[in-house]
């Protein structure tokens, strides 16, 4: 948690990191990031595999598929996130970064030691081109999307460049800091958007060693890795070699992990961590599972509904609809009971909003207590169980109830409202996978006299009845992350309900919730954040706007047990990360 | 001097019987095919029963003195004393305590799942082994596997029937047309097939899921659509080397019909491919209803149909209960259809005789 | 006693698997063969010859027959051998020739390909030693132009020239037994002459035995030292030619024995023209090459005028090739042709299908290869019911049913034939079927290309007399296309000779038979008629 | 015959023609383009596991997925800012040069991108197709000798529970049993080559290839052979009866020469029907799910991705590739026909 009070504005002098909310954890001249131990052993090779193929090696571009890794090991940004704070950065390719007062713009000092596989020192030049590079129609789509209100870049002198804002951002710096690094003469040399597999030149740890076009790609350490023993880098990729190899199938790719084709897999399938990590080489020990917890903001996965659609108008309905979902038979016959359910729209977080609101957070919602329902002063955010003393049956008979109060009620085994019209409604899904979830629930919605389908459609039609809020009911994640800012207006926000493309997709239209997605994106200060996120959280709760699902709050990580770790984790993570810090024993 | 009829001991004389009785009688004659076709007819018409078979509903109940046929009727579970009015969950516990009441019984089909039943009881993970409970395990949903084998047979059967009668019959027809007259016929409808084949499938199939709610009807219409190119090339082929056979020459000089001509002198010689591929037409439907599944193009979901199951067992290759119920069904199936075809050919073929 | 016999059969019996159970074909046949010798199996048709020769080779489906006794040849007893061993014997040490030559080639081989196998195998010749081989042979079966005739593909020759070529497959390996089925039926009696003269050359120089099946008794008469008579599966005499034709014991023999044509055409009033035939042209181009390039023309019938006026018989006669049956396709438009055919005042060539279809019934033709010309799939029920069907006639099923007994009745065979299927039946059989399926819809022409080569004399008298009662009761016109100058002398009022795809000569029967001016005429009468009297040219005779 | 091959060459241009156009116009009314596919990429849908990926410390405005503006530019990359007709005619001029464009999807054009699939589509369609040639004439030529026997129905039962095992549960089980992840290690389960294949020496090259070659060409094989043994069957006896094979036998030729020669001609002509569309489908469809169990990178995958990707240029440029392939293929059929029985032609029914 946060929520130290801070000063106006972050500090207008050079620092060696920044963060959202101007706090750091480690000081200048740290020596490590604490998950990175400096004990570690370097050597040794890893093997790693991915799902799909690969057909280029910039990873910048719109089209085709660049090979895993590529952008880590071989590109550096200006400043690495560090993984146990919430929203930090610390310079690398910059040795000293510094925000302007206005917030309009920020300047880079690069680390005079900083150099490109090739040798050749890394220039503000380059750091110049990248921007304008990534800006540019040559690269993906997104980076422009992404830097969009970054418009220039300014060279100071040899060693600083400033990089100018458009508008003020409480982001904007930390997102300037993250654009990799390109070299300039080797795009020159080699267009950016050129097809084929040439290796490309960074300043990262790793180079690229061999490629088997499609299939394998290994990268080797540079030997003449410049930042090597730099504080931000100590402890981290060990690894002599890595191995990336191509599988197309995910039951293959597994079956080829306990062949010992690889030594590593992140598992995202419950039933596969179950049932199907066994074998010898598991009974000898030679491979290991082991679940590692995050603090990852596993945001809000959960079926959306659709307010757009009058049988949806209705927030008791939707609260039927909650409870007609059976978690926890789907939990333990599906999942092997290996999720928790999601009980905030920023599950597995400190943002999430506990017990009942109190402090900043009241302040904020009592000003809205007459728009707002009861249950947000009176109850903590809880989960529909069906545990006892819950039970299925109790919760759908609660269901009928409300259903009633919004006056749908069932007649010759259909229900059906006051004209007389058909409750009826159809679950897109993107993927087969969550028909097995939908089968029972839709069962439960039918014991209720609802006419319910579900079924999957291919993802560019998928693509357009989403985007043209044409649905009743999809399964989605609103992820989010360790800072929430500008992507809330477009969940939640009345003005993202009537534009085709937003994510609010379930038509949001709350004076209130409008109000509160404003105070979280001007949040001053991370208490200020922490209070309103944590009131929207509860205003979005209570809306029923969807069928929470779950989340998992480790990684289930398999691996060949050769592995050494440092002692300490970091807390916001992903397994790739982790495994960098990693060495062989 | 009159003259002798030839040497004959023929055992009785036959006449009057008809060339489609003495096909049968030759049908019957393989036995291996005419007791295929009997087992084939008889799982067929069990399956027309399904309901009977296996059903979450019981066929009878009797509750307080009073008698109900759930299969036909609709009880909301108000009707015994339950708190819903939409139809009994005949399955639920509540309504079980209500059957363990003295004088309350229901009786069960043997099977006491339907295909889309959802075991709410199981206590195991699903895809869950046979058991007692579910004979033959259940699918990855909790759904019974047995009840889902039972009525997906039914459905790939039927759905394999139409397409397949709907396809041989467009394809004899092109084929027999094109390689018959020949000529200009010939080369304009080979044009149009080549057009037609190579229409983009899927994308019909996407744009036709965009318009219209997925149904088994809709998909065997689109797949009929295309499904007969293949075979009419195949009796294109027969019947344009049957064309020149004396004997055509011979019906046509008696005056005979194009059409007869082509379906009672060529076909019946240009069977080998339509008869060939009968059967692997039906399985090629059912595989055909699989890959659609696989992409969510096929039959919408809840509808048992065995590609359904064989996507499952792919994704649950440890579930071996899944794969290898359906792959025994789909055997069986079509080595009964082989079978049949086989003795089918021989009734057809006037000049086999016995084995 | 076995070097005494080349070939002992011994209480052969046959069944043929049916639908209805065994039916018994051969009963106790008893035959016998030596070396160098000539036997005649004469018998009636269906009286189970074929059948005893392909029981020889045993070439009959194993699992659709039941076979018993002893078939000895040269020591062995063939239905034991092994397989492999009856290879070496079959083609190599007794060779046949097949009774219906139309349908027994391989349609897709030219007749060059198939007449070098033999040779190949038995006498492991090259392909090119092969080749000329079998030009040769051709050459002395009397098939003219032998080097570009043996690319061509067996459709692509007339009935009698594929005769001849099964008859150089038979001889090519010089075999110690030569079955020989019917094997001059579809030849004029030149070549049937120079057949014979070359069989008897290859007899005299290997010591070759002859099985001749044959119902000529003629040919029986000039070349079998000894007879086998057969009826109903069994043999019923045998003996020295001689004696049994000069003192015939059995009544079916005695029958067999009268049974000759006779009588002449009743002399009628000739109607007025039913077909007028002018300029007649058929040619077929020869192609070669991948592109199938047209590199010659075979007129096959070229520039043909005749008139057959109605009510009247016209006999076509002519050398083996010479566009016979050619002309009669073209004459009922099967076969594309150029000129004019004027049938009752209306121009044939001029007509589409459609108008042509109702036509059909009055227009009616018996294939010169009956076999080919039957539906395999279709019971004899159904191929004679055909027409019926076709051209509505005959009323309801029942009705038509027994119009197709009674005709069946009418060709001499048993009602119970029609429920059987095409390959069920014996040459003359299936030839009468064929003459039945034309004869019921009562038509006012009927083409009959040698309708009667594969029937025995008695059947033959039977299916003639039915003709001219035909042709009493309902004026019917026939186009009587054969090389057996006796039988057109006895039914035709005119006749005209072909030669080379041209008609060289054509007049009155009386007048023309009388009297002949063409040379090849001339020819073709002497040889025929020589003949009868036995005093040409007998066989030499082994060393019996 | 030089004029009907001229004529069906000369009919190639049209057909193609309304290939591209029916295939064009159909793509056209295809909800969901390209663009969508991109975005729906950009957002990840469509994966697979039940819990979908969250923010791991990233900065999150990237799941806001694109705004209208570049979602126009995206538009205007693949071309859709300008007319169908307009698109069709320039496709249709570039295709005339066999110049197929870039693919929407993949960093490459529409050509490189099918070479680079073409060794694994060969090697397992050429493996494939030899095979299932090599087992199913032989095996129908035998069965159809020895119809109704015990060989026969045994046989027939083997080749059928073949053929009714999916291939990709027959290839899933397969490597399970042989991939070394739970039994016997004893066949690669990946690629065509190992990954140092090049520095092998060349028997050892040529080894590892058909090492790998195993597993993917018995999944692949297996599942057909029952069609085409079945079909070699029935034709076969549809043959073995007629009276040329009488002659044959009685010419004393030996029962393989009696099939192999005399019937195989005849009984032939169903089985080159198949012909074209088996060696297109061999070589040049592959199997999707073969593929992408073995890791293949072939055609199958390839076809499949770019209609489900909308990878138009892709779609439309093998189509009008393997279009041409077909027609000359199908031309060559027909010629076959004649080339095998001569009595065949093409000309109207007299
Ligand atoms: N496959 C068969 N099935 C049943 N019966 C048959 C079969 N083949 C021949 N027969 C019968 O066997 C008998 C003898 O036939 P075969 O062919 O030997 O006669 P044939 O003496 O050669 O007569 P023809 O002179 O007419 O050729 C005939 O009655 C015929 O109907
Ligand atoms: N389809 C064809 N292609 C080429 N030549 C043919 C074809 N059909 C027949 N011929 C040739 O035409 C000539 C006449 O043949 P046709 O069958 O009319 O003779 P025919 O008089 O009936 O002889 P036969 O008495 O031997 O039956 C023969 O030389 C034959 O080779
Ligand atoms: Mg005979
Ligand atoms: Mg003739």
């Amino acid at each position: 948690g946060a929520g130290e009070k801070n000063p106006e504005l972050p500090p207008a002098q050079p620092t060696h990191g920044i963060s959202i909310d101007g706090i750091l954890k480690y000081p200048e001249g740290f020596k490590h990031f604490t998950y990175a131990s400096p004990a570690a052993k370097r050597g040794g090779e890893l093997v790693l595999h991915d799902l799909g193929g690969f057909d280029k090696m910039n990873p910048f571009t719109l089209k085709g598929a660049a090979p895993a890794g590529l952008d880590t090991l071989v590109f550096e940004p200006l400043a690495v996130a560090s993984l146990d704070e919430p929203f930090a950065a610390y310079g690398l390719i910059a040795q000293a970064i510094e925000l302007a007062e206005d917030r309009l713009s920020v300047t880079f000092t690069l680390n005079p030691a900083a150099r490109f596989s090739d040798g050749s020192p890394v220039r503000v030049e380059d750091v110049k081109f990248s921007l304008e590079t990534l800006k540019s129609s040559q690269a993906h789509p997104f980076y422009q999307h992404y830097l969009q209100d970054i418009s220039r870049a300014e060279i100071l002198d040899e060693r600083r460049i400033r990089f100018h804002f458009t508008r003020v951002n409480r982001e904007l710096h930390l997102i300037a800091a993250q654009i990799p690094v390109l070299s300039e003469q080797f795009y020159r040399r080699h267009p950016f958007d050129a097809e084929g597999l040439t290796p490309p030149t960074g300043s990262g740890p790793y180079l690229v060693e061999r490629v088997v076009p499609g299939r394998t790609i290994t990268y080797r350490r540079n030997p003449d890795y410049w930042a090597r023993d730099l504080n931000v880098r100590r402890g981290m990729f060990n690894f002599e070699t890595i191995t990336f190899k191509y599988f197309k199938d995910q039951i293959v790719s597994l079956e080829a992990f306990k062949a010992g084709e690889f030594d590593f897999m992140a598992i995202n399938i419950a039933k596969q961590w179950a049932r199907d990590l066994d074998g010898a080489r598991f009974e000898r020990g030679e491979l290991v599972k082991r679940e590692v917890p995050h603090h990852n903001n596993a945001g809000m996965q959960g079926f959306v509904i659709n307010t757009r659609r009058p049988i949806f108008q209705d927030r008791r309905v939707r609260q039927a609809l909650n409870l007609a979902f059976d978690f926890e038979w789907t939990n333990r016959t599906m999942f092997y009971d290996q999720y928790t359910p999601c009980d905030s729209y920023f599950s597995n977080s400190y943002l999430a909003a506990r017990e009942l609101p109190a402090g900043l957070e009241l302040e904020y919602l009592e000003k809205f207590r007459q728009q707002l329902p009861a249950e947000v002063f009176t109850t903590p955010l809880t989960p529909v169980s069906t545990d006892p003393p819950h039970s299925l049956r109790g919760n759908l008979l609660r269901a009928v109830e409300l259903l009633a109060e919004a006056g749908w009620r069932v007649e010759n085994g259909v229900l059906r409202n006051r004209q007389g019209e058909v409750f009826s409604f159809e679950i897109l899904l993107d993927s087969p996978s969550f028909e097995r979830v939908m089968a029972p629930y839709v069962k439960n919605l039918q014991r209720l006299g609802m006419r319910v389908t579900y079924r999957q459609i291919d993802a560019a039609l998928y693509m357009r009845r989403l985007n043209s809020f044409d649905f009743d009911m999809v399964v989605t994640v609103f992820g989010q992350s360790q800072s929430p800012g500008n992507e809330q207006r477009n969940y939640w926000h009345s003005t993202a309900a009537d534009r085709p493309g937003s994510r609010n997709l379930a038509g949001i239209k709350d004076p209130v919730v409008d109000r509160l997605v404003d105070k979280v994106i001007y949040a001053e200060t991370q208490e200020e954040l922490v209070a309103a996120s944590r009131a929207l959280d509860r205003t979005l709760w209570y809306g029923y706007y969807v069928v929470p699902n779950w989340y998992l709050d480790s990684w289930r990580l398999t691996y060949r047990d050769t592995f050494a770790w440092p002692e300490t984790l970091p807390l916001y993570y992903r397994p790739f990360q982790l495994l960098m810090t990693w060495w062989v024993k | 001097m009159t003259i002798q009829p030839p040497a004959h001991n023929t055992p009785a004389p036959s006449v009057g019987k008809k060339p489609l009785s003495r096909r049968w009688r030759r049908f019957r004659a393989n036995r291996r095919g005419y007791y295929s076709l009997l087992i084939f007819a008889l799982l067929f018409g069990l399956c027309l029963f399904a309901e009977l078979l296996s059903n979450d509903k019981p066929l009878v109940v009797h509750y307080q003195q009073g008698w109900y046929f759930p299969l036909l009727v609709a009880y909301p579970e108000t009707t015994f004393g339950g708190d819903f009015r939409t139809e009994t969950d005949y399955r639920d516990p509540f309504f079980r305590a209500r059957m363990a009441e003295p004088g309350n019984w229901a009786i069960f089909p043997p099977n006491p799942h339907s295909y889309d039943s959802i075991n709410l009881e199981l206590t195991r993970p699903v895809p869950a082994p046979p058991s007692t409970d579910n004979f033959l395990g259940t699918d990855d949903r909790g759904r019974d596997v047995l009840a889902r084998l039972i009525y997906g047979f039914r459905l790939s059967v039927l759905f394999g029937l139409g397409l397949t009668i709907i396809g041989t019959g467009i394809g004899i027809m092109a084929g027999a047309i094109q390689g018959y007259l020949g000529g200009r016929t010939d080369l304009f409808m080979q044009r149009f097939i080549e057009i037609w084949g190579a229409m983009p499938e899927l994308y019909l199939l996407i744009i036709f899921a965009a318009i219209f709610k997925p149904s088994i009807a809709l998909l065997l219409i689109l797949l009929s659509l295309f499904g007969w190119m293949g075979l009419s090339d195949y009796v294109r082929a027969e019947f344009l080397k049957g064309r020149n056979m004396e004997y055509v020459k011979a019906a046509k000089a008696l005056g005979v019909g194009n059409i007869k001509i082509m379906f009672r002198h060529l076909l019946p010689n240009g069977m080998t491919p339509v008869i060939t591929f009968l059967p692997f037409r039906m399985s090629g439907a059912i595989l055909a209803l699989t890959s659609l599944d696989f992409l969510g193009l096929g039959v919408p979901p809840p509808t048992p149909s065995l590609g359904e199951l064989l996507a499952q067992g792919k994704a649950n290759i440890m579930a071996w209960w899944l794969s290898l119920s359906t792959f025994l069904v789909l055997v069986g199936t079509l080595t009964l259809l082989i079978f049949i075809g086989e003795a089918l050919r021989e009734a057809f073929d006037p000049r086999k005789t016995g084995d | 006693m076995t070097n005494q016999k080349l070939l002992n059969i011994h209480d052969l019996e046959l069944d043929f698997k049916t639908d209805e159970g065994w039916s018994r074909v051969l009963d106790r046949v008893n035959l016998t063969v030596k070396p160098g010798e000539t036997v005649a199996l004469v018998g009636e048709s269906g009286s189970g010859k074929t059948v005893t020769a392909l029981a020889i080779l045993q070439l009959l489906e194993r699992s659709a027959t039941r076979m018993a006794g002893r078939i000895e040849f040269e020591g062995l007893n063939l239905p034991e051998l092994p397989e492999r061993a009856l290879r070496r014997v079959r083609g190599n040490r007794i060779a046949m020739i097949f009774q219906e030559p139309m349908s027994s080639l391989n349609p897709v081989y030219t007749i060059g390909d198939q007449l070098v196998e033999p040779l190949m195998i038995h006498r492991r010749m090259n392909r090119g030693t092969a080749r000329d081989f079998a030009v040769d042979l051709l050459e002395r079966t009397g098939i003219p132009n032998p080097a570009s005739r043996v690319d061509s593909f067996p459709h692509q020759l007339s009935g009698g020239q594929r005769q001849r070529v099964m008859i150089a497959m038979a001889l090519a390996c010089q075999p110690a037994l030569l079955i020989a089925d019917e094997p001059t039926t579809a030849l004029d009696v030149t070549i049937q002459a120079q057949i014979l003269r070359l069989i008897f050359d290859i007899q005299r120089e290997m010591e070759m035995a002859v099985l001749l099946i044959t119902h000529d008794l003629n040919m029986v008469k000039k070349c079998a030292e000894r007879i086998y008579i057969m009826h109903r599966g069994r043999v019923v005499e045998e003996g020295q030619t001689r004696t049994i034709f000069s003192n015939p014991r059995d009544p079916y023999t005695i029958h067999l024995l009268n049974s000759v044509p006779k009588g002449e055409a009743i002399a009628r009033t000739p109607g007025p023209p039913l077909l007028t035939v002018r300029n007649l042209r058929c040619h077929f181009p020869i192609k070669k090459g991948f592109f199938r390039r047209t590199v010659a023309l075979v007129k096959a019938v070229d520039n043909v005028t005749l008139t057959i006026r109605e009510g009247s018989t016209f006999g076509l006669v002519g050398e083996s090739g010479s566009g016979k049956t050619t002309l009669g396709m073209c004459l009922l438009r099967l076969e594309q042709s150029q000129g004019s055919i004027e049938y009752r005042g209306q121009e044939l060539l001029d007509l589409n299908n459609r108008r042509m279809r109702p036509l059909r019934r009055e227009l009616q033709v018996v294939f010169q290869d009956p076999f080919a010309s039957l539906s395999p799939r279709l019971n004899v029920a159904q191929i004679i019911g055909e027409g019926l069907t076709a051209h509505k006639l005959g009323g309801n099923k029942t009705q038509r049913l027994a119009m197709v007994e009674e005709v069946l009745r009418e060709v001499g065979l048993p009602p119970e034939a029609a429920e059987r299927y095409p390959h069920e039946f014996s040459g003359g059989q299936r030839q009468r079927i064929a003459i039945a399926r034309a004869v019921v819809l009562n038509p006012r022409l009927l083409i009959l290309d040698e309708p009667t080569s594969a029937l025995d004399m008695t059947i033959q008298a039977q299916i003639i007399e039915l003709l001219k009662k035909l042709q009493q009761r309902h004026n019917m016109t026939y186009i009587f296309i054969s090389h057996d100058l006796r039988t057109v002398r006895a039914l035709a009022d005119e006749v005209a000779v072909m030669q080379n795809g041209r008609v060289v000569e054509a007049g009155p029967t009386q007048k023309l038979f009388s009297d002949p001016k063409h040379p090849y005429t001339r020819a073709l009468f002497a040889a025929a008629f020589l003949d009868s009297d036995g005093a040409a040219t007998g066989p030499p005779g082994g060393n019996g | 015959m030089a004029a009907y091959i001229l004529r069906r060459i000369l009919l190639m241009i049209p057909t193609l023609f309304g290939v591209m156009l029916v295939t064009f116009v159909v793509t056209q009314f295809v909800p969901g383009g390209p663009v969508e596919r991109m975005l729906a990429q950009i957002e990840g849908h469509g994966g697979v596991g039940e819990v979908r990926a969250s923010g791991a410390g990233d900065l999150y405005q990237g799941a806001q997925g694109l705004d209208e503006e570049r979602i126009q530019q995206l538009r205007a990359l693949y071309g859709f800012d300008r007319p169908p007709a307009e698109r069709f005619i320039t496709m249709m001029k570039n295709y005339l040069v066999f110049d197929f464009g870039q693919s929407y999807y993949h960093h490459t054009s529409v050509v490189g991108l099918v070479i680079s699939k073409l060794p694994v589509s060969i090697s397992l369609g050429l493996w494939t197709f030899v095979i299932v040639y090599g087992v199913c004439v032989p095996l129908g030529i035998k069965k159809a000798m020895n119809d109704g026997s015990r060989f026969d129905v045994v046989s027939s039962t083997i080749i059928l529970i073949g053929y009714a095992i999916p291939g990709f549960v027959l290839a899933i089980v397969l490597i399970v049993l042989f991939g070394g992840g739970s039994f016997w290690n004893i066949f690669p389960l990946r690629g065509i080559v190992s990954d140092h294949w090049h520095e092998l020496g060349t028997i050892a090259r040529v080894l590892d290839y058909l090492w790998h070659m195993v597993l993917p060409v018995t999944a692949s094989a297996v599942g057909s052979l029952a069609v085409m043994t079945l079909l070699t069957k029935n034709s076969f006896l549809e043959e073995i009866r007629k009276q040329y094979v009488l002659t044959a036998r009685a010419k004393g030729l030996s029962e393989k020469r009696v099939l192999y020669r005399h019937v195989f001609r005849n009984a032939i002509i169903p089985i080159i029907t198949g012909f074209p569309g088996s060696f297109i489908a061999a070589f040049f469809t592959g199997s999707l799910l073969i593929e992408t169990i073995f890791s293949l990178d072939g055609m199958g995958l390839l076809a499949y991705e770019s209609i489900m990707n909308r990878d138009y240029p892709v779609v439309l440029g093998t189509l009008y590739f393997f279009t041409i392939i077909g027609l000359i293929s199908r031309l060559l059929t027909d010629i076959s026909y004649v080339v095998v029985d001569p009595r065949i032609t093409f000309e109207s029914v007299k």
